[in-house]
């Protein structure tokens, strides 16, 4: 059984979802099994953590069956620590991403909404455990396509232009990467991604390779200056699907710098470090100033997902200053702990800050700022949870948020201390659009009749935000079981990272 | 004695027979889709032929197949075919541009 | 005369008649001549085959290709009212610029074919007979055995070709009354009778 | 020596929070009162047990404490843990906190008996106590930063308390902010700490720290600091956020928004001496560099004169102790970058008493004017409320360092620590404190004088005619529904409860914290600038010192102060017009407060604003989208004459492919077979 945990959690919500498809127009039924399936796959997505050992090889629970054997691609699965931190986040997600909405897609065809968001859970779950390159790109590609239905049939108004941008930039990015896959392909003999890791490279052909995969996960984090689909496609997108998007879709961009660029060109990432770093430093001024002046609210956190996933990559890629010039390895593993625990926690907190303002869209149907106000004073409990993850997302110690940039900013001061003064930026301005939004919104007295009219939230909605809370709340005040869970295989990558491959 | 050439030859005398069809008979789909016949059966030559010399059996297994492929290529076209005509009185192909991009 | 002077002199002729019945194909006036031409060319194309000892596939190519194929043509050209002269509008203007294609894409063929080479290969023995079958058996096992699975897919596509041309010809007729098997079983006895209430009402008479 | 029970230690920190708890999730179905009998007990609890632990610590013999309760996280040697260091410093702390807080507690009751968020107030507080605590118990640099942060986003709260009035949300979300540019400096100076020390555990980056001497962070090429002052300097900006110092102290003016007790605790007693007591606590590094504790002397010097002058024109009641207050903080400042870390620690505590006090009185006198603060509108009231009256005397000559008083002690010592220090800078923090003396018994005074005594500038309005009073938003500004009349028993206890401290604690304290070696290990000063050490060489018991007082300049200074204000606000009410109108400009200064607001505004509100909206139009829409769009432009037009090709015809598509297999043949043929 535990052979096949893995493959039984990539197919059991895709399998889940054509009995959801079959119960049709019924829609309380579909919906129904849509949950059961989401929620048997997150309850097995935990016996990942008992089957999982920290102290055991790189990866685990592996599964290898021939796929495509002329090519030698196999359908090959495995996890480290890390992507079962990142399986935990998508079922946790998937689940509550259900709850969430419930009521707000019945009438318009929720069992084809349910289906899609199943579909898409089982695909980031395979690109998560994918140990087979041609596999990953494969589930890579191929979340686009019900991310792509959901969007382009629940999104907004502009919601076509929104989906073409959001499939153009991202279908671009990764045919970059599959040129670079076949390539390495080519060099290494075999799809496996391992043996693609120890296969040496000259420098320049690290280059090209490098700059091919920084495209697509640059695009897909995303990065500036490709970061402007993600703004677009929040804003259009319904609830639930901007909920996965910024809880997972862009987590799949930071695993794959750190599954591809880092161990299998290290001496390029090495060599263009600079580059990343001073990259992912841009957004948090610059989509932090951008961010101020926002006046819808999906895109104001749609911003500060860039900003925050700013902080990502420059973990990834201080590791090495940190490693190749300093020789620090601690504060290597501080930078790629942080980087990690920071996705987790932008995972957990932006789905909730999109799940909050999907709680008032689904009220006033507005996402302006300038339509709220006063919020406390009618919706209590929603005011305290909005206020608890706005504290989360500007990095509030106690919450998750604080644990992922307090750790990569230790880290980036030791490998200098100018990178540090530009990442700290990030407490003055983070807290200054985010509590500028709550001013507006939440704050005040109540501006308008219809705000006055808003019911606070319900069991249902509440469960989802509590949720959420509670996985906020719990990394942010004992982060050491996540760390833990993922120090074996941070070890790892650190001491792959120390040497040169050329 | 006949050689491998003989066979090779008349399928491209054959061939380009068709290809002039195609050219000179432009508007008349039948003719159109008659001159693609011919072309396979061009094609079906050559197979024979390299089957033969080569004692391969695939070339003929393969020469049934495009037979088979053919008909129903021949009977889905000649369907379209009478679906156009009933539906815009015409198989002149100077009438139907409606694949104009 | 030896055999295979014979067979050289059979191989011309019935070039000859295929080359001459697909000129005429490409250049018959009336559709219904081109179609029968047609059947000519396939018809000595059938007997080169026969020449080559692939018996069954020219049997094959005149029961299916003759007799079903393009009687199917000639269906269909007999069924549209086509009108023949506007067909042949442009056929001068056209003819140099087909003869010039069609005979640099034969120089070109023939070209690489290699003129030279041309008796190089010889034909060699009948591999069926060298495998002690008869050419039908010889092809029959390879095809119930190696190409056994292709073979399943061609018979579904041709099935799929068939409904696909019933489908895109079936015509319903609006004013049509047809029989729906699937209703009448679904249907359940309380819905055969409908009765309706309705007020008694008295006569307009009784009234004044 | 034994060891502290840990359980007693646990229980301090989390019986307020689970007061908070209890009191904001289940507040409205335990009611009113039990909402404020839960914190009340909770917080009271901590307070016992703080008593406790400082007698254990002092008198029971009992060692420090310094555990770990378990880890935050372990990467590689990097661990960051939670856990409590309990030593006479953090005890004295502990009971200042909880203490102060009880009496808030305890005040809040009476004060904000109208209030319909009453649940939530008492929830705030009792989550502020516990955060406030785990500040000052922690034993590393990552949990004092989080009870650092917790703090903060209680005063957020709190300073937000009244969410409908847009001035309050906007001070909170000011205050927000300011401090969190503070924060910036604190979370760098952290990680330098890291960086140069390689842990985050107090003990053993203090026992470590001798080893930064030397060490240097290169900045640029060629270029580069010492690591101490680096290290000192970034510690400090954290706490000139949250101190107040200048220039990040304009959030706390703002903050007065809030209800009048937070004021009392956060806002004065408490949360704005974290900075003091952070760098107190972080003592053996600060000691490191004379660089950066001339840094510390000369900003909190400005703070104490400038901001106590701004005081001195201000008419609502308690925006004059905020400015009090900034103005003391700038005094305990000072007292650090001279090194005399045990002055400022002992000046936090005695503020924190009669600072508590000031406010909580001042909180009495409102509640007294139907929520009126304007100064402008009170006076002679000393009749009326008796007890507030007396206990805000006691306060008010605490504050000015009247001999005797608590405050005399500890300000005293200060001005002389300043005079004593030969540090750079040391001689303008001189003139600054002692000059402060001054501006502190002017505004005191004033304030006095204004509320207490001289003529009513309000009006009783008989108001039995309107019925549904309660809030004055009815009335005109300087006219009652009510005569004002003493505060009820919850209301006045505390005061009294904080007036003994006030009164008393210096006479009986000074020695053993001050001159001696109370603080023990706690606090380290190394013996060339230990200026306290110098002093005590002169100390011969509190009774002489107190007497010494009465001949020293600062009490002249306050003489002269009392006078003054007497003369203008009591027997010759005309005269602050006029020296209002002859000094117009100064006037303008202090009233504008420097212009801090307008700047800061100015520059980084709507500055900021602007910039955002550049990057967005400019940066975002029109360069980055613009690429974008114009590059599908491009493909559309391309697209656009390429369509042409697409004719519709088939022949025309047949013709392509043939003429393709014809070029492919003639390549075939012409470059030979392939």
């Amino acid at each position: 059984m535990s052979n096949h945990l893995l493959s039984l959690l990539i197919w059991l919500p895709m399998a889940g979802a054509v009995p959801v498809l079959i119960a049709g127009s019924r829609s309380s039924l579909s919906r129904w099994i849509g949950l059961l399936v989401a929620i048997v796959t997150f309850v097995a997505s935990l016996f990942l953590l008992t089957g999982y050992d920290t102290n055991g090889p790189v990866m685990q629970l592996v599964e290898v069956h021939p796929w495509i054997e002329s090519l030698h691609i196999n359908y090959a699965l495995g996890v480290d620590g890390i992507s079962v931190a990142l399986i935990l986040l998508t079922t946790f997600v998937g689940v509550l991403v259900l709850i969430g909405a419930w009521d707000v897609i019945k009438d318009d065809k929720p069992h084809q909404y349910v289906a899609a968001m199943l579909v898409l859970e089982g695909l980031l779950i395979g690109v998560f455990c994918a140990t087979d390159a041609l596999l990953f790109y494969v589930f890579f590609e191929a979340m686009l396509i019900p991310m792509f239905i959901l969007i382009g049939i629940w999104g907004g108004p502009r919601r076509v232009y929104a989906t073409l941008k959001f499939f153009i930039y991202t279908f671009l990015g990764s045919i970059f990467m599959l040129v670079g896959l076949i390539y390495l392909y080519q060099q290494a003999g075999s799809f496996d991604m391992a043996t693609m890791a120890a296969t040496p490279l000259t420098m320049s052909q690290q280059s090209w390779l490098f700059f091919a995969f920084l495209i697509a996960f640059a695009i897909k984090i995303p990065m500036v200056p490709v970061h402007t689909w993600l703004p677009d496609a929040h804003v259009e997108a319904p609830t639930g699907g901007s909920v996965v998007l910024a809880a997972v879709m862009l987590k799949v961009g930071g695993y794959g710098f750190l599954r591809f660029s880092l161990p299998m060109l290290p001496d390029a990432s090495a060599h263009y470090a600079w580059l990343v770093i001073v990259l992912s430093l841009i957004p948090i001024i610059y989509i932090g100033y951008v961010a101020l002046v926002q006046e819808d609210m999906k895109k104001l956190v749609a911003y500060s997902s860039i900003a925050h996933m700013g902080f990502v990559t420059l973990g990834l890629f201080i590791v090495f200053i940190l490693v190749r010039e300093l020789g620090n390895y601690d504060a290597a593993k501080l930078a790629l702990q942080g980087s990690m625990v920071q996705m987790m926690s932008h995972g957990f907190v932006s789905g909730a800050m999109f799940s909050c303002i999907g709680v008032m869209y689904d009220r006033l149907h507005t996402r302006q700022i300038k339509d709220y106000g006063g919020l406390v004073n009618v919706m209590p409990w929603f005011a305290l949870f909005m206020v608890f993850f706005a504290m989360a997302n500007i990095g509030l110690p106690g919450t998750s948020g604080f644990v992922g940039e307090f750790m990569v900013i230790l880290a980036s001061f030791s490998a200098n201390p100018w990178i540090a003064l530009v990442a700290a930026f990030t407490l003055v301005i983070g807290a200054g659009y985010t509590l500028w939004l709550v001013k507006r919104v939440v704050w005040g007295d109540v501006t308008s009749d219809k705000v006055a009219a808003m019911k606070d939230i319900n069991g249902r909605e509440a469960f989802v935000l509590g949720a959420f809370a509670v996985v906020v709340l719990g990394i942010g005040i004992w982060p050491e079981p996540l760390v833990h869970l993922m120090g074996g295989s941070i070890n790892h990558l650190v001491h792959q990272l120390a040497i040169s491959k050329i | 004695m006949i050689t491998l050439s003989h066979f090779i030859v008349l399928g491209a005398v054959l061939f380009c027979i068709a290809v002039a069809g195609i050219f000179i008979n432009r508007k008349n789909v039948i003719v159109l889709l008659m001159s693609i016949e011919l072309m396979l059966l061009a094609v079906n030559i050559n197979f024979v032929a390299f089957s033969r010399f080569h004692g391969d059996v695939a070339g003929q297994v393969f020469v049934f197949f495009i037979l088979t492929v053919a008909a129903a290529e021949t009977a889905i076209g000649l369907a379209i075919l009478t679906l156009l005509f009933r539906n815009s009185n015409t198989i002149n192909i100077a009438d139907i541009d409606s694949m104009k991009g | 005369m030896s055999a295979q002077l014979l067979q050289l002199i059979c191989f011309y002729a019935f070039s000859a008649v295929a080359v001459g019945s697909a000129l005429l194909v490409i250049t018959m006036r009336n559709s219904v001549h081109a179609v029968l031409s047609l059947v000519l060319t396939f018809f000595s194309v059938a007997c080169l085959w026969l020449l080559a000892q692939a018996e069954f596939l020219a049997i094959v190519l005149i029961v299916v290709y003759v007799g079903a194929v393009m009687v199917l043509f000639l269906f269909v050209v007999m069924m549209l009212d086509i009108n023949q002269e506007r067909m042949r509008e442009n056929f001068i203007q056209y003819l140099p610029v087909g003869i010039i294609v069609a005979a640099v894409m034969l120089v070109e063929m023939l070209g690489l074919i290699g003129v030279r080479a041309m008796h190089a290969s010889l034909m060699g023995p009948d591999p069926a007979a060298a495998a002690g079958l008869s050419n039908t058996a010889w092809l029959g096992q390879a095809l119930y055995t190696r190409f056994l699975l292709p073979f399943e897919i061609a018979a579904l596509i041709l099935t799929v070709g068939l409904i696909a041309a019933v489908v895109l010809t079936l015509r319903h007729k609006p004013n049509t009354r047809r029989q729906n098997p699937g209703d009448q079983v679904r249907i359940k006895h309380r819905e055969r009778m409908r009765i309706v209430k309705m007020d008694a009402e008295r006569p307009q008479e009784s009234e004044s | 020596m034994h060891q502290l029970p840990t359980s007693i230690l646990l229980i301090i920190a989390l019986a307020p929070l689970a007061g908070a708890v209890l009191a904001g999730f289940v507040g409205r179905r335990i009611g009113r009162s039990g909402s404020h009998w839960v914190t009340i007990l909770g917080v009271g609890l901590s307070c016992v047990l703080s008593f406790y632990v400082l007698y254990q610590l002092v008198w029971g013999g009992a060692s420090n404490y310094n555990h770990n309760l378990y880890t935050w996280f372990q990467i590689g040697k990097f661990n960051a843990s939670v856990g409590f260091m309990i030593d006479r410093l953090s005890a004295m702390m502990m009971v200042v906190v909880s203490f102060v807080s009880l009496m808030v507690h305890v005040y809040t009751i009476g004060y904000m008996a109208d209030e319909e968020n009453y649940e939530r107030f008492f929830s705030y507080i009792a989550l502020f106590t516990f955060s406030m605590l785990m500040l000052v118990m922690s034993n590393n640099f990552m949990q004092l930063f989080f009870g650092w942060e917790a703090v903060g986003l209680v005063s957020y709260l709190l300073i937000g308390f009244y969410h409908k009035r847009p001035s309050a949300i906007f001070a909170n979300l000011k205050a927000f902010l300011v401090n969190r540019v503070g924060d910036f400096g604190f979370v760098l100076g952290i990680a330098a700490v890291l960086y140069f020390l390689g842990t985050l555990d107090y003990q053993t980056a203090f026992d470590h720290a001798p080893s930064l001497v030397g060490k240097t962070l290169q900045i640029t090429q060629g270029h580069t600091w010492d690591a101490a002052t680096v290290i000192g300097i970034l510690l400090f900006i954290g706490a000139m956020g949250k101190s107040a110092q200048v220039p990040l102290h304009v959030w706390l003016p703002d903050s007065m928004e809030g209800p009048t007790p937070i004021s009392a605790l956060i806002h004065a007693a408490t949360m704005v001496t974290a900075g003091i007591f952070m760098v107190a606590r972080m003592s053996p590094i600060f000691e490191l560099s004379s660089t950066a504790l001339s840094f510390i002397m000369v900003i909190g010097a400005t703070g104490a004169l400038f901001t106590g002058m701004i005081g001195i024109v201000q008419t609502d009641i308690k925006r004059v102790i905020a400015y009090s207050t900034l103005s003391q903080l700038g005094y305990m400042t000072v007292a650090l970058g001279v090194s005399a870390y045990a002055g400022a620690v002992y000046h936090l505590m005695t503020h924190a008493f009669f600072k508590a006090l000031l406010f909580l009185g001042a909180g009495s006198v409102i509640i007294a004017m139907h929520h009126e603060q304007d100064m402008r509108h009170m006076g002679g009231l000393r009749k009326y409320m008796p007890i507030t009256y007396i206990t805000m005397w006691v306060g008010s000559l605490a504050l000015c360092g009247v001999p005797f008083f608590s405050g005399y002690y500890s300000k005293d010592a200060i001005i002389e620590a300043a005079g004593e220090a030969h540090r750079w800078g040391a001689g303008y923090a001189y003139f600054c404190v002692l000059f402060g003396a001054l501006v502190t018994a002017l505004y005191t005074f004033r304030l006095m004088h204004m509320t207490f005594h001289g003529k009513e500038r309000f009006k009783v309005v008989d108001s039995h005619a309107q019925e549904g009073h309660g809030k004055d938003h009815h009335h005109k500004p300087g006219e009652l529904a009510h005569p004002p009349k003493e505060s009820p028993w919850v209301v006045t206890i505390p005061l009294i409860m904080l007036a003994i401290p006030s009164l008393l604690i210096g006479y009986f304290t000074v020695g053993p914290m001050l001159y001696g070696t109370w603080f023990g290990k706690a606090i380290h000063v190394q013996q060339a600038h230990n200026v306290l050490a110098e002093m005590a060489t002169h100390y011969h018991g509190a009774f002489s010192k107190g007497l010494e007082g009465f001949a020293g300049w600062p009490f002249a200074l306050v003489v002269l102060g009392f006078v003054i204000t007497t003369y203008v606000y009591i027997f010759n009410p005309s005269m602050a017009d006029r020296i209002k109108r002859v000094l117009k400009p100064v006037y303008i200064v202090l009233d504008r407060k420097f212009w801090f607001d307008e700047v800061y505004q100015a520059v980084f509100a709507r500055g900021g604003v602007k910039l955002g909206r550049l990057f967005w139009k400019a940066g975002d829409t029109a360069m980055i989208d613009g690429a974008i769009d114009g590059s599908t432009g491009l493909v559309q037009r391309l697209a656009s004459r390429m369509r042409r090709l697409q004719s519709g015809f088939l022949y025309h598509y047949a013709f392509a492919m043939i003429l393709g297999l014809i070029l492919l043949l003639g390549g075939f043929w012409w470059f030979g077979h392939v």
